[in-house]
């Protein structure tokens, strides 16, 4: 999945403590789990949360269509979805009862709660299930995170009132990780047969608030669910949301973002900047909340398909060129903790390995000059056949927070010692596209995020590098290893827990051996809110906050 | 009086102001071509823009929509068509009143820009107003009193004119909201959201007016019509209110066009700095976005916008001063 | 004079700005009924001294007097506030041009209406019938529709008048008028003056400043002559213009070319003729009326020579029509007329800047108005022209002598150097000194710039001159010096003139013959003498009377 | 004998001119300054920065893209003397390094707007009753396109970049200065001057390359004053949207967008920019104001 933003937040920064942040980041929807600082007294009914999102307003509130971070934000507020995970990061069934899968793992049985109503009076059945899945496969909604979420189904039929029966083209263990995403979230089945302009304006779910109203560019409208039922009576209170309503605010620039938050108008705000988490941590006012997005890390990808990254060595010296642990050590205020695997650290299967990717530029400098790149021109850049070794690095300055782009700078000042220039691009979003889909880069940093290690078979496969016919891959160091679709494959469709994590790590070990990208840090989702608002800190599956167990004190 | 008194002005006669409305029809020609080479310009010049419409109308390039989506999105917004067909199809439409639907929004253009019009008028015309009221009372302190404070004056006028939007907007908010605590920093439902972004537009056009109208201003109070009207017992207030105002007034309304047009440049960056919905804001966007109704919708709109106030200006202009005649 | 108090009692006034005085010990004492003309070039200080009697100097100025009587006011000590009960109330003021006197972007009648509002002077109904009354007295036509007019649809008479109409609606018992007349055409400025003598008849004393002795003949009961801020002469108006005692008043008495013949010098004799006479050749002088005996080829011949201008779909505004002239070698045709009479278009049409609707102009017996430019283009050398404003027909950007280097040069060179001898030669014929030729234009005085636009139209050594008001905009003393200059100029090179003037006056003392103009047409034309001993026409006649005249003359 | 002074501004210059000079003398010396000082200061003002566009190192204490990322966030002192910003560059030395690209944008977009429209004012003033109506149409449209829209669109049909913001920012200048050079020029053509001219017999051609050409360009200077701060203005607010100059170059648009972020943490990275581009527009205001007073004389 792709997640835009608009183009004046590359002024927001994002980071992440993942010490403190680990017990937050996978908290069940609904568990009433007091947050760092501890939230005393009795829960109060009451109150406007108004939220202030630095994310690009969705042009659509239906994550079924399109499919991006932004949606999911708000989406959670109102949608369910058939799993999610709990504090410990398991999955649990959520609007799903049980689910099952056949022997041979091709038919994947999923049993639906009972007793379950949509806001409009629907009632939740295996039917409804089966007509969002429908939904998200039929091309005309233009789902892209939920229809590849979704790929390997084949058939569907609603054996009885609660039973839905899923035929799949080849096995898929991730697909329960998958249902636990916002973006395959269950509607109203009676609302999705409207058209789309108007699902898009008010979609309808399960969940603990409902869309009122929609103000273009300024504000979503939620209010309370008064008829909300909480689908595990473990994981929170009984009856409704404490909150009156949520005004969901689109506030672009960070700065002014977090200035409404001082000044009180706003309760909470996400992407939130390193140095004002910071300022944050000193301030009692104000607390903070660190939800590592799961799925990949946040990496820079090395294009292995053109010169001068075709040569193993040229990458291998580039990553030992760069100083990334200085700059984010100083950029991101300890907020953010540097990755060395391509995974996000709330992945289970993650695998690191640290001493490929240490700042070592003798080493560097050994590798280029065995490489051939041993002359160097007058601007000091190292030179072979006439070519200077430079390095196009287009970046999206609306998926770049401004942290980001200041450590790609200061990468590319650590490079120039080492004879490696980079040019930085910096691009609105379709530009940058432009960029990718001619082929026009060396260095690329894309943002993905996907529950589960499926993720590596989205990002590495040889066959994600195949465009679309819009021209998108995700594939974007353009591995094409067969070994390694072979190990992404089989980890993918096997039963067997302990042997899917053995592949996975192997799969990992490859492509950071090959040196095909540069894990720079989680991918960050810091939200800093009002020390008012009590009972914040439990998430989706994707570390999506909800506010089901929040409330405002006086 | 016996003899000829062709002199420079012809006497203008009583009766149907025919010249005006000859003007007039000039002026609806002249908005009608307006129009109708932005449409042009636009159409023309968003498709040399490198990328598919078709992905834009599908979400932008990282949709990934399938082939099948894209034609079918191709087919609905007729962008399968020969371009002239396209092309005088978009007339037809736009002649019609018909905007189109926004590939992002996914809505009428004409609803959306309905809903954005009114925050940014009301923004731009406080701004005006805001604008006009500091330009003057700048004028009028400056020029009464004498040289140093016609110095300083002008000297607080040409820095306002100097100040970048953005720079302020950080500036106010840093001072006004997070130090002061004063004013909100981002739009609310309340005047007082409004107090920094109308300032953050105001002062540097404030600036600009500010210039023009104490330049007209000192000439009026040193013009022979001044001097006539103290010797007829008027006091300084008097020549200022009765004389000078006026005709510090003529410069400022004809600029009105051009302020038009600052203050919707300048409501793109302080929409977006303060969160406030309006057609600067959603302009940025659709460009971005390559959301071509919206984008074509904004253009017109703005285009139509500054026809008619510069009509406006104009007819001010030759109500305000004889002089101006038919042209 | 009048035994009764006096309304205006100045002695020893002084102005002076930032230390430089502008006025110095001026004393004046005007009577209820009497009328003092204040008479002075520019730059002599009669404006400031109108203006410090009303308190209005200026900013900057310092202002001190023995005594300032104003309407039985000490207005020494008056504050600004009690200044603003006698200004309008007590004293009218009234400024020349009302074109820039009244507030273009207010009626005339608010303009009126504000003198008694702000005296308060009845309810807004009464003020509005008083308005009324008082443009009726001053002569306007339709007073309830020229009230709601503003000065811009007026011309320039109705202007004045209103202005006036201003200035004494509170019948004040002192009138200041500054150059009340000197924008107007002669026959309005005549009735004004009218107007103004009717104000004095009613009692109100009156000060009169202007430029023009002639102007203020009709109306001056007694007259100061000031010059550099003094007053050097003072006397009843007989005395001073029959037996002058101040050599600076004879001088001004000189210039005036009124009732002086053709080539009667109006300039002390100085420099001018000092200058040329060193070129002129001894025989040349004796014979400006062209070789006696010889058929005398006309230089310029203009045939029915007519302009219309397209004013909009339904009317053309005729400018000219039917003119016909013949200018001959070593004489001067003039064209007289008001404003708006056409003798601006006819003479652009003999220069060939204004293509001719119907009619031809020939010059040196060929096709002249007929042809196209790049056939005219050779022969633009023999055709010269003065203006009005010299200063605006000169490039901002050259010197004075790379002006002239250029006028010499055909345009080849504007590099003074390459034309010395020639420039020095040519101010000097014109009487200027050889230094200015490193000045810039804009620097020299109004005098000398329509000496270096004369010299600039000789240089291409010319067979006629077109004078489009060449002096209209000059001091009398300096008018009469460019007027001499002329006749020395036509005397030394047998130069052809085509003069146009509004001023009778002037007209009479430079032509040999006079085409009178009115509303685009010749109403009269013929010798000088005859023209104006015996004028035919009935305008011409009109014209005659109301041009000023010294007493006497 | 008693002295009166009158202080209030009432006087005429118009009417009569000898009072202004009467008024000049009689400043005093801090009134004098009052005039003076800010043409004084401005073209120090401008100097200096010419002088940093020129030659950077001699102004400049550091280099502009060395990072240290253990300085970053200085604030404004003794070892730095305008701080230092997230990457511990010297904030004093990117202005004086980022003189150049900026002037230059300020510059190229000011002459490319001016030699458009000299082109288009030359057309429409010289080029006869059909042209002049053509050329005004198009500059009515050009007027009636928002700027920033006229920008975004050039530059999301250029793609980004230094070229590509001075060209959209001369773009959108131009129809300004094409109206005053047009108004300009035909003041000339019928002015007495041009008629002098002609009756010396001038041909059209020679008329208007050494009278009206020339002369106009007298009003260009100072449009181009005016229009340098204006362009750097403009460049900046697109470098702000983030459309200007690739990192790490230093120009003032583009650290003023970059500071920004750190506004609470460290005002001077929005300050010193900002402070440049004001200064830099203010001067040149104030210098094409002077220039046009001393011009008109």
């Amino acid at each position: 999945m792709t997640h835009v933003r608009p183009l004046a937040n590359k002024l927001v920064p994002a980071a992440a403590a993942l010490a403190a942040a680990l017990v937050l980041a996978g908290c069940t929807p609904g568990t009433t789990t007091s947050d760092a600082s501890g939230d005393a007294g009795t829960p109060v009914t009451g109150g406007t949360l108004v939220y202030a999102s630095g994310d690009a307003e969705p042009s659509c509130l239906d994550p079924h269509v399109g499919g991006n971070y932004p949606q999911a934000l708000v989406a959670s507020q109102y949608l369910e979805t058939l799993y999610t995970k709990d504090a410990d990061g398991t999955l649990i069934p959520w609007l799903a009862k049980d689910s099952t899968v056949s022997e041979d793992g091709l038919t994947r049985t999923v049993t639906i709660r009972e007793g379950i109503s949509f806001t409009d009076g629907t009632t939740l059945d295996a039917a409804a299930v089966k007509a969002n899945f429908e939904h998200l496969l039929n091309p005309d909604t233009a789902s892209s995170t939920g229809y590849l979420a979704l790929g390997k189904i084949d058939s569907m039929q609603a054996v009885d009132a609660n039973t839905l029966e899923l035929k799949l083209k080849s096995p898929d263990n991730s697909l329960l990780e998958s249902f636990s995403m916002p973006w395959v979230a269950i509607e109203s089945p009676t609302a999705l047969k409207r058209s789309q302009a108007e699902n898009c304006a008010a979609p309808v779910g399960t969940g603990p608030f409902k869309v009122e109203s929609w103000k273009k560019q300024d504000a979503v409208n939620l209010v309370r669910n008064t008829e909300y039922v909480l689908p595990d009576p473990k994981a929170g209170h009984a009856g409704a949301a404490y909150l009156d309503a949520i005004t969901w605010r689109f506030i672009p620039e960070a700065a002014t973002r977090y200035a409404a938050l001082q000044a009180g108008e706003v309760q909470l705000i996400d992407n939130a900047q390193p140095d004002a988490i910071a300022a944050a941590e000193k301030n009692t006012a104000i607390k903070h909340l660190d939800a590592p997005r799961p799925g990949a890390s946040n990496r820079v990808e090395l294009n292995s398909s053109k010169a001068p990254f075709n040569d193993a060595k040229v990458r291998e010296a580039f990553v030992h060129a760069v100083n990334v642990n200085a700059s984010i050590d100083s950029l991101f205020f300890g907020t953010a903790k540097r990755s060395y695997s391509p995974l996000s650290s709330v992945e289970p299967l993650a695998h690191s390995e640290e001493s490929l990717f240490g700042y070592d530029p003798a080493k560097a400098g050994q590798l280029l000059d065995a490489a051939g790149w041993s002359e160097r021109d007058s601007a000091g850049y190292r030179v072979k056949d006439g070519a200077r070794l430079s390095l196009t690095f287009p970046v999206s300055t609306s998926q770049s927070i401004p942290a980001e782009q200041s450590l790609f700078e200061q990468m590319q000042a650590t490079a120039k010692e080492s004879g490696i220039e980079i040019k930085i691009k910096l691009l609105d979003l379709s530009s940058w596209y432009g960029e990718l889909f001619t082929n026009n880069y060396n260095l690329v940093s894309a943002p993905y995020t996907k529950v589960g290690p499926g993720v590596l078979s989205i990002l590495f496969h040889s066959d994600s590098t195949i465009p679309a016919p819009s021209g998108y891959f995700a594939n974007l160091s353009q591995v094409k290893d067969p070994s390694l679709d072979v190990l992404l494959d089989t980890a993918g469709s096997t039963k067997d827990q302990a042997e899917r994590k053995n592949l996975y790590a192997q799969a990992q070990q490859k492509v950071l051996e090959g040196y095909y990208l540069l894990p720079l840090y989680n991918q960050q989702n810091h939200f800093l809110y009002s020390e008012k608002l009590k009972n914040v800190g439990t998430t989706t599956a994707v570390a999506s906050p909800t506010f089901f167990g929040t409330w405002l004190s006086n | 009086m016996s003899t000829s008194t062709a002199t420079a002005t012809p006497t203008r006669s009583p009766g149907f102001p025919w010249s005006t409305v000859r003007w007039l029809l000039g002026k609806l020609g002249g908005g009608i071509f307006v129009l109708w080479a932005v449409a042009t310009a636009i159409f023309f010049g968003i498709r040399m823009i490198p990328g598919d419409p078709a992905e834009a109308i599908m979400g932008g390039p990282g949709s990934q929509a399938s082939a099948e989506a894209l034609a079918a999105a191709r087919a609905q917004y007729g962008l399968d068509q020969p371009l002239y067909v396209q092309y005088f199809g978009q007339l037809w439409r736009l002649a019609t009143g018909d905007m189109g639907t926004s590939y992002a929004l996914k809505t009428p253009v004409a609803e959306v820009l309905g809903e954005l019009i009114p925050p940014t008028l009301i923004l731009a015309v406080l701004a005006l107003l805001v604008a006009w009221a500091m330009a003057l009372l700048l004028a009028v302190l400056s020029t009464r009193s004498g040289g140093l404070g016609t110095a300083l004056g002008s000297g607080l006028e040409i820095v306002s004119a100097a100040v970048p939007h953005f720079w302020l907007a950080s500036v106010l908010i840093l001072v006004f909201s997070t130090m002061l605590g004063w004013l909100p920093p981002v739009s609310t439902n309340t005047p007082a959201g409004l107090v920094l972004p109308v300032i953050t537009l105001a002062l540097p056009l404030a600036g600009f007016l500010g210039q023009v109208m104490r330049d007209t201003m000192l000439e009026a109070q040193r013009s022979a019509f001044a001097l006539s009207a103290r010797a007829r017992g008027e006091s300084e207030v008097g020549v200022l209110l009765r004389h000078s105002l006026r005709h510090a007034a003529l410069p400022a309304i004809a600029l009105s066009g051009w302020a038009f047009g600052s203050l919707l440049s300048g409501a793109v960056v302080v929409e977006s700095i303060f969160a406030r919905p309006g057609l600067g804001r959603s302009l940025l966007a659709a460009v971005t976005s390559r959301d071509i109704p919206m984008v074509t919708g904004v253009a017109l709109l703005s285009a139509a916008a500054y026809v008619v106030i510069m009509a406006g200006s104009e007819l001010a202009e030759r109500i305000a001063d004889p002089r101006i005649g038919p042209s | 004079m009048s035994a009764a108090e006096p309304i205006l009692r100045v002695t020893d006034l002084n102005v002076s700005f930032g230390g430089r005085s502008v006025v110095q010990g001026v004393s004046v004492t005007v009577n209820p009924g009497e009328c003092l003309a204040l008479v002075g070039e520019s730059g002599s200080g009669k404006s400031v001294t109108a203006r410090s009697l009303i308190g209005l100097a200026g900013s900057g100025s310092l202002v001190r007097a023995e005594t300032l009587e104003v309407a039985g006011h000490d207005a020494r000590n008056l504050s600004q506030r009690r200044w603003r009960t006698v200004r309008g109330r007590q004293v009218g003021f009234i400024l020349q041009d009302a074109l820039t006197s009244l507030d273009p972007l207010r009626t005339v009648g608010k303009e009126i209406d504000d003198a008694l509002r702000v005296h308060s002077k009845g309810s807004g109904a009464e003020r509005a019938a008083r308005v009324i009354e008082l443009l009726e007295a001053v002569g306007l036509d339709d007073p309830v529709r020229r009230a709601a007019q503003r000065s811009g649809e007026l011309s320039g008479g109705m202007r004045q008048r209103a202005l006036i109409a201003s200035a004494i609606a509170l019948d004040p018992v002192l009138i200041i008028a500054d150059e009340p007349t000197t924008a107007l055409d002669a026959t309005i400025a005549a009735s004004v003056m009218e107007l103004l003598g009717g104000l004095r008849q009613s009692g109100s004393g009156m000060l009169l400043i202007s430029h023009d002795l002639a102007a203020v003949a009709t109306v001056a009961d007694s007259i100061a002559v000031m010059q550099g801020g003094r007053i050097v002469e003072r006397g009843p108006r007989e005395q001073i213009f029959e037996d002058p005692q101040h050599p600076y008043t004879r001088a001004l008495l000189a210039a005036v070319p009124a009732g002086k013949p053709r080539f009667t010098r109006l300039s002390p004799t100085a420099q001018a003729t000092a200058a040329t006479s060193s070129h002129s050749q001894p025989g040349e002088a004796a014979a400006p009326n062209g070789l006696p005996g010889a058929v005398v080829r006309p230089l310029l011949r203009a045939r029915g020579l007519a302009k219309t201008f397209p004013l909009g779909k339904s009317a053309d505004l005729t400018a000219v029509r039917n003119v016909d002239f013949e200018l001959l070698p070593g004489r001067t045709l003039g064209v007289v007329g008001e404003s708006g009479s056409g003798k601006t278009t006819t003479a652009r049409m003999a220069l060939g800047l204004l293509a001719p609707s119907a009619g031809t102009v020939e010059f040196l017996g060929e096709p002249w108005s007929s042809v196209p430019e790049s056939a005219r283009r050779p022969r633009r050398a023999l055709l010269g022209a003065i203006y009005q404003d010299p200063l605006s027909s000169f490039d901002p950007r050259l010197s004075t002598g790379a002006m002239l280097a250029d006028a010499l040069s055909g345009g080849a060179t504007r590099n003074p150097r390459a034309h010395v001898g020639e420039i020095t030669e040519l101010l000097a014929q014109v009487g200027l000194d050889a230094g200015l030729a490193a000045r810039n234009p804009g620097t020299l005085s109004g005098g000398q710039r329509q000496r270096l636009a004369i010299a600039r139209a000789l240089a291409p050594k010319p067979r006629v001159l077109i004078c489009d008001e060449p002096v209209s905009a000059l001091d009398v003393s300096i008018q009469a010096q460019v007027l001499d200059l002329l006749d020395d100029l036509q005397r030394q090179l047998g130069l052809g003139y085509l003069f146009i003037s509004h001023d009778l006056a002037v007209i009479r003392h430079m032509s040999d013959e006079v085409l009178v103009m009115r509303a685009g047409e010749v109403v009269e034309s013929g010798a000088t003498e005859q023209l104006f001993t015996a004028p035919q026409h009935e305008y011409t006649r009109t014209l005659l009377a109301a041009a000023p005249t010294l007493l006497g003359r | 004998m008693s002295i009166f002074q009158q202080s209030k501004p009432v006087g005429d210059p118009l009417l009569n001119p000898q009072k202004t000079h009467a008024r000049r003398r009689e400043a005093t010396l801090v009134r004098r300054l009052a005039v003076r000082l800010p043409l004084l200061a401005s073209a120090a003002v401008l100097l200096f920065f010419v002088l940093a566009a020129i030659a950077p190192n001699l102004l400049a204490p550091f280099d502009p893209l060395a990072i240290n990322p253990a300085q970053a966030f200085s604030a404004p002192g003794a070892g730095h003397l305008l701080g230092t910003d997230e990457s511990g560059r010297d904030i004093y030395s990117r202005i004086i390094h980022g003189a150049r690209p900026s002037l230059l944008i300020g510059a190229a977009a000011t002459a490319i707007g001016l030699g458009l429209a000299l082109v288009l004012g030359t057309i429409a003033g010289f080029g006869g009753r059909w042209l002049d109506f053509g050329v005004a149409r198009i500059l009515e449209v050009l007027f009636a396109l928002p700027g920033l829209l006229l920008a975004l669109v050039f530059i999301a049909l250029a793609g980004p970049g230094v070229a590509t913001t001075v060209i959209a920012v001369g773009l959108t200048s131009a129809p300004g200065y094409a109206r005053i050079i047009r108004a300009q020029i035909i003041a000339l053509r019928t002015s007495p001057m041009v008629e002098a001219a002609t009756v010396l017999g001038r041909s059209r051609s020679r008329i208007l390359t050494a009278h009206i050409l020339p002369n106009a360009l007298a009003p260009i200077t100072v449009l181009a004053t005016l229009g340098l701060g204006q362009a750097i203005l403009w460049a900046a607010a697109l470098s702000f949207l983030g459309l200007g100059a690739p990192p790490p170059a230093p120009e003032w648009g583009t650290m003023l967008s970059a500071g920004r972020t750190y506004l609470s943490l460290a005002w001077w990275m929005t300050f010193f920019p900002g402070l440049a581009i004001v200064l830099v527009a203010a001067a040149s205001t104030v210098l094409s104001r002077s220039l046009k007073s001393g011009g008109g004389q």
